[in-house]
């Protein structure tokens, strides 16, 4: 399935979405956006998506998780633009005969979206500042490497 | 004799697309250019892509690549900045 | 939180009652009853518990999650009577700062819950036969032990 | 002089239950008795709780004891068959 909305996500319907009367169990991870960050204050968030590549990314994932565990339905509905603090941001629902399949599989599924998927968060701060966020280790300017320009 | 210039569909994200001031543009290059060339022309925009190049990450119609790449005529090529998504 | 009841479980509801302005991340398991067991098909289960204690055992497991990892909110909301196939049975949700603390916390309460809370899980079969389900490694005839019986 | 007999609520769960014929039920036992003393109870009922015994748990007033945690009056004594929530 996977999606990428501007609509707030409605997390009951990921989770019917990966129901089947075959599974044992369902895990569920669901990313809420933070009220704070960097210690300053976020009032909004907005996410922006390359969405055609973030979509082909996360069928990519789905495949792999496929190929690595025994697994029936996976959904991963990720939103984009404005979202409200404590709004979900990302839901991943998998489900699996065996719990170990989709506790592994869903964790799998988040900390690689993390990595691979073309999709930035934007925090709106209360000073009034805005920035694309970075990962703490991917900060391009301190960690330049001069070996890099030619 | 020149060979006939190749042009791509150069794309642009997040905080590239800040530095840059464009979202998506047309781009005349040489045949036989590599991935890293498209950052080489942004960096004539803005100098500050020089110093980003590590962290920007190039996707050729949708598929992570390295710098060596070889583009070919009508490539969408995709400027990816650390990514933030979850 | 924690409950055991024998209503429906309202999954959003669970969801919702883990939620922090200042959580990353959620994780969620959810059981659900499985339409075949050894074989045959199940048409409806019921659960029993030894309520109080098992509600004590629930709040024993979020202590000891509670200090092994870095939570906000923990609910485990456990079904009992009779369950149709497909409804959950059990909704465990655990929200953390950093998802790492949520899903291994999540994990871990699902996996002591199915060993120590005093609940029980009765499967009626599509052939009218009845069972009290026994997890294959404790099977009480077959894995007898002389020395047990002075 | 034999000293008195003490009474606790036996509580029998699931296929324990079924098992007895029965769920609940106050009992006297002779002072100093331990844990293991309501599954001796037990198999007087039935015998089929000799051959289950090693799968049986016994709890005193909600807590996991072995088999030779010692009873007190008033004490409730549960025989918990192998769990299956979840």
């Amino acid at each position: 399935m996977n999606d990428i909305t501007p609509d707030p996500i409605d997390v009951l319907a990921v989770v019917d979405s990966v129901k089947a009367h075959a599974a044992g169990g369902i895990d569920i991870f669901i990313g809420t956006t933070r009220d704070h960050s960097k210690g300053k204050k976020v009032v909004s968030l907005e996410y922006e998506a390359y969405v055609p590549m973030a979509m082909k990314s996360m069928t990519e994932l789905e495949n792999k998780a496929r190929q690595r565990w025994n697994l029936h339905e996976i959904n991963i509905v990720h939103r984009i633009g404005k979202v409200a603090v404590g709004e979900p941001s990302v839901v991943i629902a998998v489900s699996s005969a065996h719990r170990d399949d989709a506790f592994q599989a869903c964790r799998f599924l988040i900390d690689q979206l993390k990595l691979v998927v073309p999709i930035w968060k934007r925090e709106y701060f209360a000073d009034g500042s805005v920035e694309w966020s970075m990962q703490t280790h991917e900060q391009p300017v301190t960690h330049e490497s001069p070996q890099a320009h030619p | 004799m020149e060979s006939k210039r190749i042009t791509i569909r150069l794309k642009l994200f997040s905080s590239a697309k800040d530095l840059a001031g464009f979202d998506e543009r047309l781009v005349d290059i040489p045949p036989d250019s590599k991935s890293e060339a498209v950052l080489i022309y942004l960096a004539k925009h803005n100098p500050l892509f020089e110093r980003w190049r590590t962290s920007l990450r190039i996707a050729v119609n949708m598929e992570y690549v390295d710098s060596q790449h070889l583009l070919h005529d009508g490539d969408e090529v995709a400027v990816i900045p650390p990514v933030s998504g979850g």
